[in-house]
């Protein structure tokens, strides 16, 4: 992992004491859809809930598992038995006290049809039932053994909700979070804000962090401002302390400017990277495929379009990813020359008015199809990049704007040449998500292209089923080997959270999924 | 129109026409709502792959959120439950919140409500400011102030609603950028939806104040010692209502439109944001709810506008037809 | 309205033309004289702007990105070294397809369905406004939407879905304007000389009630460009790299600091347009009308 | 006012003085300009000595008026030199044509010239006090308390969004006179004193829900309500009929009975002649004779008045030609081609070439009276007889066919409130080929809807109505409404602004035939001809067109229908009495070349004698008395119509 200011739970150095009181207002681009863990998948809901709901188990950024809500936990042999031993001394932000009877309510309400669950149903892959043997301890009973559980686990999407209120409150989750966190909810102006305020009798921090009790700040402002523009301007005049999603070119101005700082961590999991259709189309030759990601200079591409804020990225998953295998890097390098080689061997050796390659009179046209809703942190510029870089190889690169009806059918009908995709997950799983052939579209999975190879799902089944981390490494590295070397994706950078923050602003850490924490944050006096 | 007898009875006429309208607008309501049934339904997307979007999500999943949207049923089925719904005034289950759309817009729409009545009145005020100050007047001023107005017109609500907030809120920290719930935090927002709308105001106000000062009754109220602003107020301006009103018909349905800008722009809930969002997911309960709303909304306001014009300018009472 | 006819036509043929054509221009007002250059710039841009902008417009040149305007980039490159210039004059086509497009469409349109509203029975007007309402309760990206739908993406549809969304308040301008205009004795006068009724209001009627329509119409101008920034979103519209200003704009939104040229590039080119209009539309209507000065008398 | 002064003096002045204008009295001296070293430029100047002193009735002027001169940005000046002083309780009537400048002046003492104009005068002073350098404040003080104005557009003066009761009390409340809480009741005072009917209930009504009359009596209550000293009625009685006319002139002459200074602008003589003790004649901006009222209507000298004098109809036998000019002279307001002689020479059927050349100079004339002319002595040209013997006399349209027959026609309106108004209760009428039949009636009687009807364009409710027998209009409708047509009052609105006169009459021809353009041309060139316009006029908007012209082309317009029949709705109400003549004698000659049968409409008596065989008269919507019109107008059998002519001025 890289990245200025401060990484994984440590406060930002030099800051002296920690100071308690203060709100810090923080402005996130999106709003989340709801405010129940276990429904909404967006990523903003996981930030705000993280304050809110504590979970059984913490994963750092090293991928190091630590004691929270479970002091300690077993895995059976066969790896489908989790057995928690859970904290006695916590208690709800409604007074209700944690036990196991807490942690088994949540996760089979994150798994119950009727709470419509989009992301963390779908973490519990392969969850069989949940029991409280004594109150204190919880056990978690899977069909198939699964690595992955414990990330899952640790992620906010899968935080311990009060049962009182998931028994009482059932409509109305959504709207009234209730937790253990250092942070309890209090209200939420739709399309605003959402204000959170320090849970005073907060005394089961996880390990690690870097301090225990309550939190510092007493109040925790998340306010709702879509527009980059707007949250700059706040931040520089002082009516935030933190910019959620600072732009590239804002990025190097904030560093550069007194009184401000960046807090960035590149995220783990999927970079954003280009799918490519290897089952059916132009690009079912991987000649063409190869040909294509060889004519693309993304280093210097990556370098304007993010202002030298993003890395390029090598191979499917990010480097801050467990399990991230360095053989990927300069496999997919700029070699204008080879891929005219390989273009000319495939038969595309025509040219049109145009410029562009033919092969029987036809244009070698690639399509890919997007909606503006994953236009965000410039990648419809970067696109367009990848496009001009296309046509000088002589591939006709459509990067076709749909609304998300058409697009999601697109998509999902695998008709489409190029996908382009990132997702946050300090999980190397995630893989599967994309290119295990369990994974298609109407498996709920984003393996769109309906990609079946055998080879590639060995390795993968292996990396999610085995408990013995040399195991799932070697499963790995083949599989990310195996993405690159047969050009499955043409990874494009690595994500990074960056938020500009005024330098009041202290302790601000990052989880292994690149997720602003605020339990250790403060803020200086004036 | 030449000698009209005394209004007597007027009254009774008014309100037949006033029922009359409003029966209409029962007719308009469904032909609007209808409308946007259809139009959700012929959009390609399927709500559900909309409403989940790209994550995970299991079949079993998404059939159940399908069979609880009665999407499984044929299409004739739906539109009759659809009709039967709106009839009985219930607006239906939002997709994408599951919160009764009644609930969703009754939250959002204050703020819309409150946002479009405070710029539209800006623009007013502005306009008739600018009217009064240059109609009639200097050459150069008038045409200074139509190329202000053509500016202001032609500027997208972004751009003003960013350069608003940066002198204002940014530079001299005299508005916040967020609403806070304070009356300061509606004047930039409402400023920026005022501003293109002054710029059409003023010049229909000023062209037809002109027009006005023109005429024989504007000598007429000089020769009897009227001063020149006094004659603008006191006679002009009552004849710039009718042009005003027509356009004011008009601005409503921009006003919607507007509103998504600067909500986004201004981080303010309202209407105008759940609708972008609802359309793009086919949240169709909220979308026809938004639509039923606006319908209802422009129907009263052209009712308003129709009244408005006898009002305005009493001879037109004939045109209440 | 019959542009380029009056321009020519005004230069009387004599010995020495130049000399003729100095004194027409002489006896052309500065503005408008400023506002046809910027149109007849306008219309090379659109048919050949290879020869206002000879770089290309798509060009991409990472290493130059943001540059500064300057005599190598007249106003500067965006974000992957593109030339905004160059960008601005190859996007003016289908921008004014879009914005003309539209606004033009809506004007038509609008002043046909207005007229036809105030002149015809009054079922015929009852049934007009009341799908007029319907059409203004429908919210403009559900109207994008369903071109799409029926009629499948493209820079010509996105133009009528904005079109239709801009419809309805021109057809109630129209329609109050029609109703004072269409009871003027001389549309009577000319059913009176044989003349079919809707010859009668397409010559008389439709011409006089247009001109607070025309005022209107150059005022939505920059709106409908705008609008057709946020259609190409979904597929309607102009695609990427293709430049286009409302497309631009959105590009250049958040680049003041970095490239003010980027971001008031696309705006100043839809201001100055809309401009050029309103001046050319004023002076048009003064010359057809026959007015001289300024319309006061 | 100066000239008034010389009923004191030996009425000696010399005509031929060349130094009339001799600046022997430093301030009233020519202020230099192209004019300087003419002769009289004015009355005033001619007499140098004239100094407000006390005249007959032994009170000072209240307004002194002298070389007074006004132009504007385009063209030279509307306002030539003109001078006169105003007493009070005395009333100086101006007459003049269209155009000549009466508007301009009266707005000019008021300070409401206008913006771009440029007024000049050697005195202008209201109760002592100078005017000239007077800025907007100052004239504001003044405006309605010192000096009121009535416009000449009184039925648009008003303003139509304001109660009636807010207008009139307007002028109170500007200058602070009476509290606003008082104002309302004041306002009823006002209305009553004016002789406006239920004035509690017109103080809270609209203008629009007025008669013509009403309207006119508010304006004038709005004028006097602050008392002023001097009263400046601009046309206070233009269309308006005969009955509502007569009031508003006692009205007027109740004002100056109680002081007041009036300065009476008309276009017609015989109303004035009630009114004024003293008549000026102004003509292209210049006072061209002025004189005792008496005398100027018994004996007029200049050859302009005498033309005016001689254009109202009534007063000459039918068939005679009313205007002397003849078409070829320009039209009225074309402005002369040079100041250097006299500006009614190019009209003038007396002029000789020093007329063109050199400025007249006024002749004193006993009785007080001055005229600015150089052919006095000539003989003015009899009336000319009609080109030819009238085609159709009376005698003639006894054995006529009968084009237009209506039978019984009736015609509601219906009220906004629910309540329906009939406006035409069971007329018939017959009209026989070649005949005018005059349709004569107060304002508001049906006329205009009748006409409507008998033009098809207004169904009846009742009633039939056929043309050469065959109902009408028939089924097909469509081209065969050419077949009637109409020329109606406001012409202005009859054509459409943005076409131009060969558009315009083009129009009327018909667009099938697809003739070639030229031979079009040519053809609307001839229709012009035939009422007197030059092919000139063919690129002109109507707003480019006089009042006169504009009629004209409406008339060609109309006949290049080649309609059976010649609807014409008070065609001349809106002209000045010499265009009114040219307009009438054309009509006269119209129907002897193309015999095209004629329904006359017009509330004014004269007009009516003047220009038809036969005359219904109208009332509430009914025809109450018809005939032959010498017999109707030497008998008139019914009361209403005795009463009509009873009201006729002069
Ligand atoms: N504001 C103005 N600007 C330019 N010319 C004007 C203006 N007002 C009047 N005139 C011109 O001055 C001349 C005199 O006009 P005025 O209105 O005084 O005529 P008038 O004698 O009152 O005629 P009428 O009997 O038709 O009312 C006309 O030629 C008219 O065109
Ligand atoms: N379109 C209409 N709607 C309602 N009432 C009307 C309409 N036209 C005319 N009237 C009424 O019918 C009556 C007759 O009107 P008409 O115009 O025929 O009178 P007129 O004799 O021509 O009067 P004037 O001399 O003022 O022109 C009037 O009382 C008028 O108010
Ligand atoms: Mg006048
Ligand atoms: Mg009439």
């Amino acid at each position: 992992s890289s990245g200025s200011g401060s990484a994984d739970g440590a406060g930002a150095a030099g800051g002296g004491a920690p100071v308690d009181g203060g709100t810090l207002r923080f402005a996130a681009e999106v709003e989340p859809d709801c405010l129940d863990p276990a429904v909404s998948p967006a990523d903003v809901t996981g930030v705000v809930d993280r304050n809110v709901f504590d979970s059984l188990v913490r994963l750092d950024s090293a991928g190091t598992f630590h004691p929270w809500l479970a002091t300690s936990w077993e895995v059976s042999p066969d790896g489908l038995t989790y057995t928690f031993h859970l904290r006695t001394d916590v208690l709800f932000h409604d007074g209700t006290k944690l036990d196991a009877a807490a942690v088994k309510a949540t996760l089979e309400h994150a798994v119950d049809p009727a709470t419509k669950s989009l992301y963390a149903g779908g973490l519990l892959e392969g969850f069989a039932g949940a029991d409280a043997p004594d109150p204190a301890t919880a056990v978690i009973r899977l069909t198939k053994p699964r690595a992955a559980l414990l990330q899952a686990l640790s992620t906010p999407y899968l935080g311990i909700q009060s049962p009182k209120s998931l028994a009482d409150n059932a409509a109305d989750l959504c709207r009234k979070p209730v937790g253990s966190g250092p942070f309890s909810f209090v209200s939420w102006e739709k399309s605003t804000s959402v204000t959170l305020k320090r849970n005073p009798g907060y005394a089961w921090a996880p390990e690690g962090a870097a301090h225990t009790g309550a939190a510092h700040l007493e109040k925790l402002v998340f306010q709702i401002v879509p527009e980059e523009s707007v949250r700059q301007g706040q931040l520089r005049s002082g009516q935030i302390e933190i910019a959620g999603n600072a732009a590239p070119a804002r990025i190097a101005d904030l560093k550069g400017t007194k009184g401000f700082q960046v807090l960035q961590q590149e995220a783990p999991g999927q970079v954003y990277g280009l799918f490519l259709n290897p089952v059916a189309g132009v690009l079912a030759d991987e000649r063409v495929r190869t040909a294509l990601a060889r004519s693309l200079q993304l280093d210097a591409l990556v370098k304007s379009v993010y202002h030298d804020t993003r890395h390029r990225a090598q191979g499917p998953l990010g480097p801050g990813t467990v399990f991230y295998d360095k053989s990927v890097e300069g496999v997919l390098g700029y070699d204008p020359a080879g891929a005219g080689k390989l273009l000319d061997e495939a038969g595309w050796t025509g040219r049109d008015a145009d410029g562009y390659r033919t092969k029987d009179g036809k244009r070698l046209t690639v399509v890919w199809p997007t909606s503006a809703y994953l236009a965000r942190d410039n990648r419809d510029l970067l696109a367009q990049g990848v496009q001009a870089d296309a046509k000088k190889a002589g591939i006709e690169l459509q990067y076709l704007n749909q609304d998300p009806g058409t697009f999601a059918k697109t998509a999902v009908g695998g008709t489409a040449d190029v996908l382009g995709f990132s997702f946050v997950r300090p999980e190397a799983d995630i893989l599967r998500h994309y290119f295990g052939s369990a994974s298609t579209a109407d498996k709920g999975g984003s393996n769109l292209f309906r990609i079946s190879d055998p080879q590639l799902d060995g390795w993968l089944d292996q990396g999610a089923s085995s408990s013995d981390p040399a195991v799932r490494g070697r499963a790995y590295a083949q599989a990310q080997k195996y993405v690159v070397d047969h050009v499955l994706e043409i990874p494009l950078y690595v994500p990074v959270t960056a938020l500009g923050a005024s330098s009041r602003v202290h302790g601000v850490g990052f989880d292994a999924a690149a997720f602003p924490q605020f339990y250790d944050a403060w803020l200086a006096a004036r | 129109m030449k000698g009209l007898p005394p209004p007597a009875g007027g009254l009774a006429l008014l309100r037949h026409w006033v029922v009359r309208r409003l029966a209409l607008a029962v007719v308009v309501v469904l032909g609007a709502a209808s409308a946007a049934f259809a139009g959700l339904w012929l959009a390609p997307g399927d709500p559900v792959q909309l409403i989940v979007g790209s994550h995970e999500v299991t079949p079993e999943v998404a059939a159940r959120v399908r069979d609880d949207l009665g999407l499984d049923e044929p299409l004739v089925v739906q539109y009759g439950r659809f009709l039967g719904r709106l009839l009985s005034g219930d607006l239906g289950h939002s997709y994408q919140a599951s919160r009764p759309v009644a609930d969703v817009l009754g939250d959002q729409a204050a703020a819309t409500v409150e946002l479009a009545l405070a710029g539209f009145l800006l623009a007013l005020l502005g306009a008739v400011l600018l009217a009064v100050a240059t109609a009639g007047r200097r050459p150069w001023l008038r045409r200074a102030s139509s190329a202000v107005e053509l500016v202001l017109g032609s500027t997208p609500a972004f751009w003003a609603g960013i350069v608003l907030l940066t002198l204002f809120s940014f530079r001299w920290q005299l508005f916040p950028a967020v609403d806070g719930g304070g009356l300061d935090g509606l004047v930039l927002p409402a400023v920026t939806l005022a501003l293109p709308m002054l710029g059409v105001f003023a010049q229909v106000l000023r062209e037809s104040m002109e027009r006005s000062l023109e005429e024989p009754y504007a000598l007429s109220a000089r020769a009897r010692g009227s001063g020149e602003t006094a004659l603008r107020l006191r006679h002009s301006l009552r004849h710039t209502l009718v042009p005003l009103l027509t356009l004011s018909g008009w601005t409503v349905g921009s006003l919607l439109s507007g509103a998504v800008v600067v909500e986004t722009v201004f981080s303010r809930q309202g209407i105008g944001r759940i609708t972008a969002s609802a359309i793009s997911a086919r949240d169709l309960p909220v979308v026809t709810g938004v639509v039923v709303v606006s319908a209802v909304v422009f129907t009263v306001v052209n009712l308003l506008v129709d009244v408005g014009y006898a009002i305005a300018d009493p001879r037109l009472k004939e045109s209440l037809r | 309205m019959s542009v380029p006819a009056l321009v020519p036509s005004r230069t009387p043929r004599t010995a020495r033309p130049a000399v003729a054509a100095l004194a027409t221009l002489r006896r052309i007002p500065l503005g408008p004289l400023l506002a046809w250059a910027v149109l007849v710039l306008l219309a090379v841009a659109a048919l050949t702007p290879g020869l206002l902008a000879p770089q290309p417009p798509n060009a991409v040149d990472p290493v130059n990105a943001l540059a500064p305007p300057g005599s190598e980039h007249l106003l500067g490159t965006d974000q992957l070294g593109r030339d905004v210039y160059s960008r601005l004059v190859h996007g003016t086509r289908d921008s004014l397809v879009v914005g003309l497009g539209a606004t033009g469409l809506a004007l038509g349109a609008g002043a046909l369905l207005g007229v036809l509203a105030a002149t015809a029975r009054a079922v015929v007007d009852e049934v007009l406004m009341r799908l007029t309402d319907i059409l203004l309760a429908f919210p403009g990206l559900l109207l994008a939407l369903l071109v799409i739908a029926l009629l499948g993406p493209g820079t010509g549809h996105a133009t009528l879905a904005i079109g239709l969304s801009m419809l309805p308040g021109f057809v109630r301008l129209a329609r109050a304007q029609a109703l004072l205009v269409g009871r003027a004795d001389y549309v009577h006068h000319a059913v009176g000389f044989g003349q079919p009724r809707w010859t009668a209001r397409l010559r008389h009627v439709v011409p006089n009630a247009l001109p607070p329509l025309v005022v209107f119409a150059t005022l939505s101008i920059a709106g409908a460009v705008i609008a057709g920034a946020s259609l190409s979103f979904l597929g309607l519209g102009p695609q990427p790299p293709d430049p286009e200003w409302g497309a631009m704009l959105a590009e250049g939104r958040g680049q003041f600091e970095d490239a003010w040229a980027l971001a008031l590039g696309p705006g100043v080119a839809v201001l100055l347009t809309a401009a050029a209009l309103t001046v050319v539309g004023r002076d048009l209507q003064r010359r057809l009308e026959g007015r001289h000065g300024h319309g006061r008398r | 006012m100066a000239v008034a002064e010389e009923a004191a003096r030996p009425a000696a002045g010399s005509p031929a003085d060349p130094s009339g204008g001799s600046p022997a009295d430093p301030s009233g001296g020519p202020t230099g300009g192209p004019l300087a070293g003419a002769p009289a430029e004015s009355f005033t100047d001619a007499k140098p000595e004239a100094e407000p002193e006390p005249g007959p009735a032994g009170e000072p002027p209240v307004l002194v008026v002298e070389n007074l001169r006004v132009g504007f940005a385009r063209g030279g000046d509307v306002v030539r030199g003109v001078g006169f002083t105003l007493r009070p309780g005395e009333c100086l009537a101006v007459v003049g044509e269209s155009g000549s400048g009466k508007s301009v002046t009266a707005r000019t003492l008021l300070g409401l010239t206008g913006p771009g104009a440029a007024v000049r005068a050697d005195r202008l002073e209201l109760d002592g006090v100078d005017l000239t350098g007077l800025d907007e404040r100052g004239w504001r003080g003044l405006r309605g308390r010192r000096v009121g104005l009535v416009l000449q557009d009184a039925l648009v003066s008003l303003d139509p969004l304001r109660r009636i009761g807010t207008e009139v009390t307007e002028v109170l409340a500007n200058h602070r006179l009476v509290p606003a809480a008082r104002r309302p009741a004041r306002a009823v005072e006002l209305l009553a004193e004016a002789g406006v009917p239920e004035p509690e209930v017109r103080a809270r009504q609209y203008p629009h829900e007025l008669s013509g009359g009403q309207r006119q009596r508010a304006l004038i209550a709005s004028a006097v309500a602050a008392d002023p000293a001097v009263l400046v009625a601009d046309e206070p009685t233009t269309a308006l009929d005969v009955t509502v006319q007569a009031r508003i002139l006692d009205l007027l002459a109740e004002r100056k009975a109680a002081g007041a200074a009036l300065l009476l602008i008309s276009h017609d003589l015989s109303v004035v002649a009630r009114l004024a003790d003293r008549i000026a004649v102004m003509f292209g901006g210049a006072f061209v004779e002025e004189g005792p009222a008496a005398q100027v209507l018994a004996a007029p000298a200049h050859p302009y008045t005498r033309e005016l004098l001689a254009a109202v109809p009534g007063r000459h036998p039918r068939g005679t030609r009313l205007s002397v000019r003849s078409p070829e002279l320009p039209p009225p307001g074309t402005p002369a081609p040079a100041d250097a002689g006299c500006r009614y020479a190019p009209h003038c059927p007396l002029a000789e070439d020093a007329c063109r050349t050199r400025p007249p100079e006024p002749v004193r004339l006993a009785g007080d009276r001055v005229a600015r002319c150089r052919r006095l002595d000539r003989p003015w040209p009899a009336p000319r007889p009609a080109a030819g013997p009238p085609a159709t006399g009376p005698s003639a349209t006894d054995s006529g066919t009968v084009v237009l027959t209506a039978e019984g026609l009736v015609k509601s309106y219906r009220r906004p409130d629910g309540s329906t108004h009939r406006a035409v209760r069971g007329v018939s009428l017959r009209l026989r080929a070649g005949e005018v039949l005059g349709v004569l009636g107060e304002s508001g009687s049906g006329k205009s809807t009748v006409a409507l009807m008998a033009i098809g364009r207004l169904r009846p409710d009742a009633g039939t109505v056929t043309l050469l027998g065959e109902p009408w209009p028939g089924p097909a409708r469509g081209a065969d409404l050419r077949r009637v047509q109409l020329v109606q009052q406001d012409t202005l609105s009859a054509f459409d602004p943005r076409w131009t006169v060969e558009r315009l009459v083009g129009e009327a021809l018909g667009a099938a035939g697809r003739r070639a353009a030229r031979r079009r041309r040519e053809e609307i060139a001839g229709r012009l001809r035939l009422v007197g316009l030059g092919p000139e006029l063919l690129g002109r908007r109507p707003r480019e067109l006089s009042g006169g012209q504009r009629q004209r082309v409406a008339i060609a317009r109309a006949l290049a229908a080649e309609p059976e029949v010649l609807v014409c709705d008070e065609p001349v109400s809106a002209l000045d009495v010499s265009v009114q003549a040219q307009v009438l004698d054309l009509l006269a000659e119209v129907r002897e070349r193309t015999g095209v049968s004629v329904l006359f409409i017009s509330h004014d008596l004269g007009v009516i004698r003047h220009s038809s065989d036969r005359v219904l008269v109208m009332k509430d919507g009914e025809v109450v008395e018809e005939g032959e019109v010498e017999e109707v107008f030497a008998r008139p059998a019914h009361p209403y119509t005795r009463q009509l002519l009873a009201a006729l001025p002069g």
